[in-house]
């Protein structure tokens, strides 16, 4: 896992993923590159993490790839992230096709849902929290 | 004395609280004004572990942290 | 769509697409590539094209990713390609994540059902029809 | 006079036959030997077009490809 101030350099970690794996005889790799969508007239995205738990979240889909033969990687952005830019990338490499295009969606989804990560809109240099778009992790509601 | 703080967009200090157990910091969150309407939507770990049992005993200096609804990516 | 002789150099084919759609305001940008594994003692896989009718397979779904708000790409080796090397990557560009991690599912499979390309394992320098590894196309036995 | 090409890895040389339909074409290759076994798992196409009707009308010229089982990727 891998945390960076500011925007992604998505062809960077690209390839040092492609690298890190050239010898593993994976057949295949799908990374899945977010990146900040010009809306509603944000300047950008800002995020918040809590790193501790966002480790053990992905270590836990470390052990499940590992369980298919397969692996997860991840970066992503702390801070503001301008429109055009990219604030995360996940990927996961595979023996084969099968396992990847499943793994590759259910990481991604689990990750929009259970990574403790908060997300702003950046408009006029003011930080907004993005409630409507954000969700309620599981176990939600425990302190009502 | 356990430790809560508030992560993301929640704007509150960490607060230091006499608890025996997590139903304890339930009844004493539940009576601040501005942290009470948080608390249906928030997730929560006790030492960086999330936790779903109300009735898990804390020790002095446990650190319990309430996580608000996320959106990465 | 492009076609290249031998090995693909992935790192070139991701940032040539990732510039290409820079500023298109697309949320999720997803390749798959597949790479050559060393398995069953192969040198290399070879790979034959038929382009007229690829490009038109190509072409549809151009047109259905279109109808999505979506964009496909695709590029695929002719020829040798040696073990760990990549000989085909495919991508989806889309606004928002659900659209893209669908699709890049259906094409890839679609890709590997009725693509009209014919592969072959190359051992000690002779090409194998990877027949048992081969699907027959939508279609098939009307002449039978 | 139509040309059949056999694609991939059916090692056949381009054919020339007299056909009035696609129909015409499948009896000819039939009695192939060496193509006969191929025609249940191969695909057809007219001029580029995947056909899936045998019924289709040829004209002199028309090139009819035969495509063996794919795995790309």
């Amino acid at each position: 896992m891998e945390l960076y101030r500011g925007s992604l350099d998505v062809e960077a970690i690209f390839s040092k993923w492609l690298n890190e794996e050239k010898n593993s005889n994976y057949g295949a790799y799908i990374p899945f590159v977010g990146t900040i969508r010009a809306e509603d007239e944000i300047e950008a995205l800002s995020f918040d993490i809590y790193e501790p738990i966002l480790e053990q979240w992905f270590q836990g889909w470390v052990k499940r790839a590992e369980e298919l033969g397969a692996k997860v990687k991840m970066a992503h952005a702390i801070g503001d992230v301008p429109v055009h830019t990219s604030s995360y990338i996940s990927a996961v490499f595979s023996p084969k096709r099968r396992v990847a295009l499943e793994l590759i969606d259910e990481f991604v989804e689990d990750f929009k849902a259970n990574a403790p990560i908060w997300k702003y809109d950046v408009k006029d240099g003011k930080r907004i929290y993005a409630e409507d778009r954000s969700t309620p992790m599981s176990g939600s509601g425990l302190l009502a | 004395m356990v430790k809560v703080e508030f992560l993301g967009p929640i704007s509150q200090e960490v607060l230091e609280l006499e608890a025996k157990t997590l139903a304890d910091v339930a009844t004493q969150l539940q009576n601040i004004e501005t942290i009470a309407p948080w608390l249906e939507k928030c997730a929560v770990a006790v030492n960086d572990q999330m936790v779903s049992d109300l009735s898990i005993v804390l020790k002095s200096g446990d650190k319990i942290s309430i996580l608000p609804p996320v959106c990465g990516g």
